[in-house]
């Protein structure tokens, strides 16, 4: 037994189960959420409108993220793996980025 | 006292009664199974039928080339063949060959799991992968593709009137085969390991095998939207990468080489991680500087997400994103370089034995550092303006993928075929042949090189004259190539049948896979074994008495 | 001798005159590029040699004859430290000698003599200012710096000259540029490196290199009367350019006359510096780049105009150096109606204008 | 000792009645083995997902930055009531989803049932709009590849008189109205083959299935149409609310 405990990973993560209130509150927020980006759109703010509108969005998958898809209760490597996703994801965007807007700073 | 010494002799052992090859019979227990290590063997059969015909395609090229003109093949033809060459040797050889032959069988006996996690994907991305595969063949039968393995946009999108959709949607539907067994080791490799096995205690092989595994989950479905853009474009003209609607072509080579960049280190990293099982074994040492060789494999897996645009250096793309990705190639050269260094100080006071993978171990390094460091010639931006688009990337890129992937391939093919098959390969036979194909490699792509500094570009059906001679070589040494992988196809075969009795552990290695009988039974493991040791631990292997340590009588 | 079959002895004629491992050096950025090479070599070598006598060393003396039993070692941090760092060492000092290398190849002198070529399938067509045309072959005189402005008319090819040791993608629907300075005379191989259909491996010419007295007289013989820029200024009048750009007080374009080299703000507050690419771009998207001060009613010359002609206006309002040079060329439409071939699009109505205007 | 006794000293944390739970698998030590490992399994298939977007959006971005006045006048022609409404649909379907999930953690099958048939409604209601929608841009001429004309960019419209956009502006909306299709009808696509799972396991669920403790394929699909739900989240601001203001 006493190797057993070298065993460094868990095989069992607790499980969450997350009660239907925080689930109804959530809900509530994203929706308050859409209406608020929606009516944003309208107001003249420049360049901060897609700022806004992105914040909006992420504040959303966040949420959604961390309580619908119980990542807030779920294992390290769980996190870790979204964290792996979303990392390539802005891997792939800023890494292609970094040729188009420096296109058009130099004669090339 | 010798380590040999305390084993029991193996050369007594008879074939298990039972095993996961005769468990079940028929046609249908094969192509219904969902045991890895059966899919392990139907990858081997459909990749190896890959393999010889992509093989088949190069020695076309190979002959075409002897003379500068177009005699053999018309000009459409050749470009037809090489792009068959490329996209069958890439998409349905190279990607999936280590992974999925050697990596299905051996990932679960290495960690000492029953299965991977989902068998029953496991088995679905074989038929996936081999619906690609018939989608490439009936499309090369239908007339062919001339895109190259690249398609680059607007050339395979707008003017070509070959089979651009079927040949991408082969490849689509080939990707998520990676997807899917990518998937499936990472599980396994998370979720499955036998109590004890901690991650340090891993073998390097899994260790490869997890960072490749990363690459095909996160990269793979880069190229798959790219590959629905172009057919998109092609079909509808979307415009996305139609300079004439405003769309941009160099944006699909940055969504192809997203993908195929980090694919190239999907087809080398599991090369090393089989180099670093057959050194320690055939050194019977602990791979030397453990951790250094663990985490170069994860090193090398998350740089190679930032280096793809060296493909793109005089495409143009800005100047000032050249050397940021220039950089960045210049730092994944360097977890390479740590490894051929602890590969070969791991041969430092060791106890060495040249058996068929070994010779194949130690050609891999030479091939593979020479590979690598005519990497960093085309790393270097100044210098890849006048070798890229030339033979010498070709040269290049055959050192990395065929003197490194594929000779590692065949070290582990014959390290692990008495425990695939029960049954030793005929141990003269590989040993000549694994000299022929080191010879064959380097007459056939040394020239290369050469040639490439000359100037001669890559894709051509027809070359000025003065090239003729480096071009006679390089075919030449093709055909000792040939032999030399002819031959491993003929004795192994024959050894199935003919082979001597291999018996649980013939090279007495340490390791899992070693301590069940060969071959397997299909649960693997009767008991979930319970580990205590570290990974290549040969003391405490040569401290067992014969009889502690499991074989087949 | 006579034993030796005729194949055979054609091949080792061959052989012997034809060998080479390094094409010639003809350009003044070739010997740069060769030291690069030659260091790239020299490393490689010393790296290789040092792994394969590594490997050799202990082949032999821990083969298991002579040392049948092991020495466990874990490994070496101060070792594994040392064969990190000296790669990495060698590694950014490739990095950074490349690097400058790239930018001396891609970066031209100020005084270099601009030549246009336009790549397509399967041809290399070069543009001389003075209105010299040429397919899949390029002349130029050797000692002075060449820089030349690349396009595409359908897929990427690329340029490249492998005895100047430079290449550079030609990309449709963009221009690059690529320059170089021929040293030796000589005639050498121009290739398209980057695939693109059929007949790639046919898409290769020849860099004829001459003294600057071959040159001219080369230059002289073989004009065909009109400059490129000479063109550009029917081009120009044909497709009723004067009739906004006519540097008038109530002019709708803004006034072209040494707009080519100065800075000027785009609507949207930035700045930009015309260039050829510029001007190509303004020509074909010209809402995309609208110049502060004027109103966005120039229509898109998309479709309209070859590489060829766009070649030709770009060439003809980089010389646009004074006024008089415009009021000459709204003059010079007048009086003389341009040939037939371009006659419709001189209606001021680029819509209406048939396909391209000039080829 | 054969390998159920190790199983269960394994699986120190597992309950001992699942070791023999009629939903393991063989190859699986335990339950919450089984369970986590399908759950990360599902996790690393989202994450390919999400490359698979990654590639749309990162064009989306590009063209957006290069035709900024295009994008804003291909975005003015959508309904924002639409998208709006459709945002709203698949929150509350999220929603009704996680709720689904609660129901089979907590092993009522009435509750179950009853929150998968909304998802299913939700679900299917959000594909109408977009179906609606579809049918307008196909009337309007704005699907790229089959009926594309930027004419209508010429004139400007009711709601944005000064969407009057230049004809070489006005061929760029084809970039955008292209990455709208691509984008919309990925995420489309995604949903349908959502609804034709959850149709599969609503008859499963009706058989009795996935009340009995074997959560699983609920809790995944569940993580799976919360992805499909994150992306219309992005979807929604890049697609329809670009400049509403002008």
């Amino acid at each position: 037994m006493a190797e057993l405990k070298h065993h460094d990973e868990p095989t069992h993560h607790e499980h969450h189960i997350v009660s239907p209130g925080v689930y109804l509150a959530i809900c509530a927020t994203l929706l308050v959420l859409t209406a608020t980006t929606t009516a944003v759109s309208y107001v003249d703010l420049g360049e901060y409108n897609t700022v806004v509108a992105l914040a909006i969005a992420c504040t959303k998958m966040t949420l959604v993220v961390l309580f619908f898809m119980h990542i807030k209760y779920s294992s390290k490597l769980t996190k870790l793996t979204v964290a792996a996703g979303f990392f390539t994801f802005i891997v792939l965007i800023m890494m292609t980025m970094t040729d188009y807007i420096s296109r058009a700073w130099g004669r090339w | 006292m010798s380590t040999i010494l305390s084993l029991p002799d193996q050369s007594t052992a008879s074939l298990p009664k039972v095993s996961y090859l005769n468990k079940e019979y028929g046609l249908k227990s094969w192509l219904l199974t969902q045991d890895h290590k059966r899919i392990a063997i139907l990858y081997l059969i459909a990749i190896t039928f890959f393999f010889f015909v992509g093989g088949a395609m190069a020695a076309l090229i190979r002959l075409e080339l002897l003379t500068p003109q177009t005699d053999l093949l018309a000009a459409d033809t050749y470009n037809k063949v090489f792009s068959a060459h490329g996209i069958i040797m890439v998409f349905f050889f190279l990607v999936p060959v280590a992974p999925a032959v050697l990596g299905n069988f051996l990932i679960p006996l290495m960690i000492g799991a029953r299965d991977v996690a989902f068998p029953k994907i496991n088995l679905l991305s074989w038929y996936l992968f081999v619906s690609g595969g018939c989608i490439e063949l009936t499309m090369m039968v239908f007339g062919g593709v001339d895109t190259g393995w690249t398609f680059t946009t607007p050339l395979s999108t707008h003017y070509l009137n070959t089979n651009v959709v079927a040949a991408a949607m082969g490849i689509f539907v080939a990707g998520f085969s990676s997807i899917l067994t990518g998937l499936n080791f990472l599980v396994t490799i998370h979720r499955m390991r036998a109590p004890g096995m901690t991650w340090f205690r891993l073998p390097l092989f899994i260790w490869s095998y997890y960072a490749t595994s990363f690459i095909f989950v996160l990269a793979t479905p880069v190229i798959a939207i790219a590959l629905v853009l172009v057919v998109l474009e092609r079909i509808i003209g979307i415009g996305v990468f139609d300079p004439a609607k405003g769309g941009d072509p160099l944006l699909f080579q940055h969504l192809f080489w997203f993908y195929s960049h980090p694919a190239v280190y999907v087809m080398i990293l599991p090369g090393m991680g089989v180099i670093s099982e057959v050194v320690a074994c055939f050194c019977r040492k602990r791979v030397f500087g453990y951790t250094a060789v663990a985490f170069s494999s994860v090193a090398i897996g998350v740089f190679s997400f930032f280096v793809w645009a060296h493909h793109m250096f005089i495409m143009g793309i800005s100047s000032y994103s050249a050397l940021v990705f220039s950089l960045m190639t210049m730092l994944v050269a360097v977890p390479s370089a740590i490894k051929i260094f602890n590969w070969s100080a791991t041969m430092y006071k060791g106890s060495i034995t040249f058996d068929t993978p070994m010779l194949y171990t130690l050609g891999f390094i030479g091939l593979f550092t020479i590979g690598g460091l005519t990497g960093v010639f085309l790393a270097s931006m100044g210098m890849d303006i006048h070798l890229t688009e030339t033979y010498f990337v070709v040269a290049h890129f055959h050192f990395v993928m065929v003197g490194g992937m594929v000779t590692a391939f065949m070290a582990g093919l014959h390290f692990w075929w008495p425990k695939i098959t029960g049954r030793m390969y005929p141990e003269s036979m590989g040993r000549i042949a694994a000299v022929i194909l080191f010879t064959g490699f380097n007459l056939t792509f040394f020239p290369q090189f050469i040639l490439g500094y000359l100037g001669m570009p890559r894709r051509y059906a027809a070359y000025p004259p003065e090239f003729q001679v480096l071009n006679v070589f390089s075919s030449a040494g093709a055909t000792v190539l040939a032999v030399g992988y002819l031959l491993p196809l003929l004795y192994l075969t024959w050894s199935l049948k003919y082979g001597k009795i291999a018996g649980a552990n013939p090279w007495q290695a340490a390791g899992l896979e070693w301590e069940i009988q060969s071959p397997p039974l299909t649960e693997n493991f009767p008991v979930t074994p319970i580990v205590t040791h570290e990974a290549y631990d040969y003391e405490w292997l040569a401290s067992k008495k014969g009889s502690e340590v499991p074989t087949v009588g | 001798m006579h034993s030796i079959s005729p194949v055979l002895w054609q091949f080792l004629i061959k052989w012997l005159t034809n060998f080479a491992i390094f094409p010639p050096e003809a350009s003044t950025i070739a010997p740069y590029a060769d030291a690069l090479y030659f260091f790239l070599i020299l490393i490689s070598l010393v790296g290789l040699i040092a792994v394969v006598a590594m490997v050799v060393t202990f082949a032999i003396r821990y083969r298991q004859e002579k040392n049948p039993v092991p020495t466990p070692i874990e490994g070496s941090t101060l070792l594994e430290a040392t064969w990190t760092i000296i790669p990495l060492i060698l590694f950014m000092v490739c990095f950074v000698w490349g690097a400058l290398l790239y930018f001396r190849i891609y970066s031209p002198p100020p005084n270099a003599m601009n030549i246009y070529v336009v790549g397509k399938q399967w041809m290399w067509k070069a543009e001389h200012p003075g209105g010299q045309h040429e397919i899949n072959a390029l002349h130029i005189p050797v000692g002075r710096p060449i820089q030349l402005t690349l396009i595409s008319q359908d897929v990427f090819h690329s340029f490249s000259v492998p005895a100047f040791r430079v290449k550079r993608e030609v990309i449709p629907g963009r221009y690059t540029t690529v320059w170089f300075e021929a040293t030796t005379p000589g005639v050498y191989h121009l290739f398209c490196t980057q695939y693109c259909g059929t007949l790639h491996s046919d898409m290769i010419g020849w860099i004829y290199a001459m003294s600057p007295q071959d040159y001219q007289a080369w230059e002289a013989g073989s004009t065909s009367g009109n400059s490129l820029a000479q063109s550009g200024e029917r081009l120009f009048a044909a497709l009723g350019c004067n009739s906004c750009h006519n540097s008038g007080p109530n002019a709708h374009g803004p006034n072209l006359a040494n707009v080519f080299g100065s800075h000027l703000q785009l609507k949207n507050g930035q700045f930009v510096t015309v260039d050829d690419a510029f001007l190509r771009d303004t020509i074909l998207n010209p809402t995309l780049h609208e110049v502060a001060g004027y109103a966005p009613i120039m229509p898109t010359y998309q479709g309209q105009v070859s590489e060829e002609g766009l070649i030709d206006l770009v060439e003809y309002i980089k010389r646009l150096d004074s006024q008089y040079r415009i009021e000459q060329t709204i003059e010079n439409s007048a009086a003389q109606p341009v040939q037939t071939g371009t006659a419709p699009a001189e209606t001021s109505a680029p819509a209406l204008a048939p396909g391209t205007v000039k080829q | 000792m054969d390998s159920h006794t190790l199983a269960a000293q394994t699986a120190d944390t597992g309950h001992v009645e699942d070791e023999h739970a009629p939903f393991l698998r063989h190859h699986f030590e335990s339950v919450p083995q089984q369970r986590e490992a399908a759950t990360f399994g599902m996790w690393l298939f989202l994450t390919t997902e999400i490359m698979f977007f990654g590639g749309l959006f990162c064009s989306y971005l590009i063209f957006r930055n290069w035709y900024y006045p295009a994008f804003v006048a291909g975005s003015h022609t959508l309904h924002i009531w639409a998208g709006t409404l459709n945002t709203t649909v698949l929150i509350v379907s999220s929603f009704t989803m996680a709720m689904a999930v609660h129901a089979a953690e907590t092993r009522v099958r009435r509750a179950l049932m009853g929150w998968m048939i909304a998802t299913l409604i939700l679900g299917c209601g959000f594909l109408c709009v977009k179906a609606y929608e579809w049918h307008d841009e196909w009337v309007d001429h704005h699907v790229p590849g089959l009926n594309f004309g930027p004419e209508s960019f010429l004139h400007g419209t009711k709601a944005y008189p000064d969407d009057k956009l230049p004809l070489d502006v006005a061929e760029k909306t084809q970039l955008y109205f292209s990455l709208y299709f691509l984008m919309t009808g990925m995420h489309a696509l995604h949903m349908i083959i959502g609804v034709s799972l959850l149709t599969i396991l609503l008859i499963q669920v009706r058989g009795g299935k996935y009340v009995n403790g074997h959560v699983a394929p609920i809790e995944n699909f569940g993580l799976y149409w919360h992805f499909v739900d994150i992306v219309w989240i992005f979807l929604f601001p890049l697609l329809y609310l670009i400049s509403r203001h002008q």
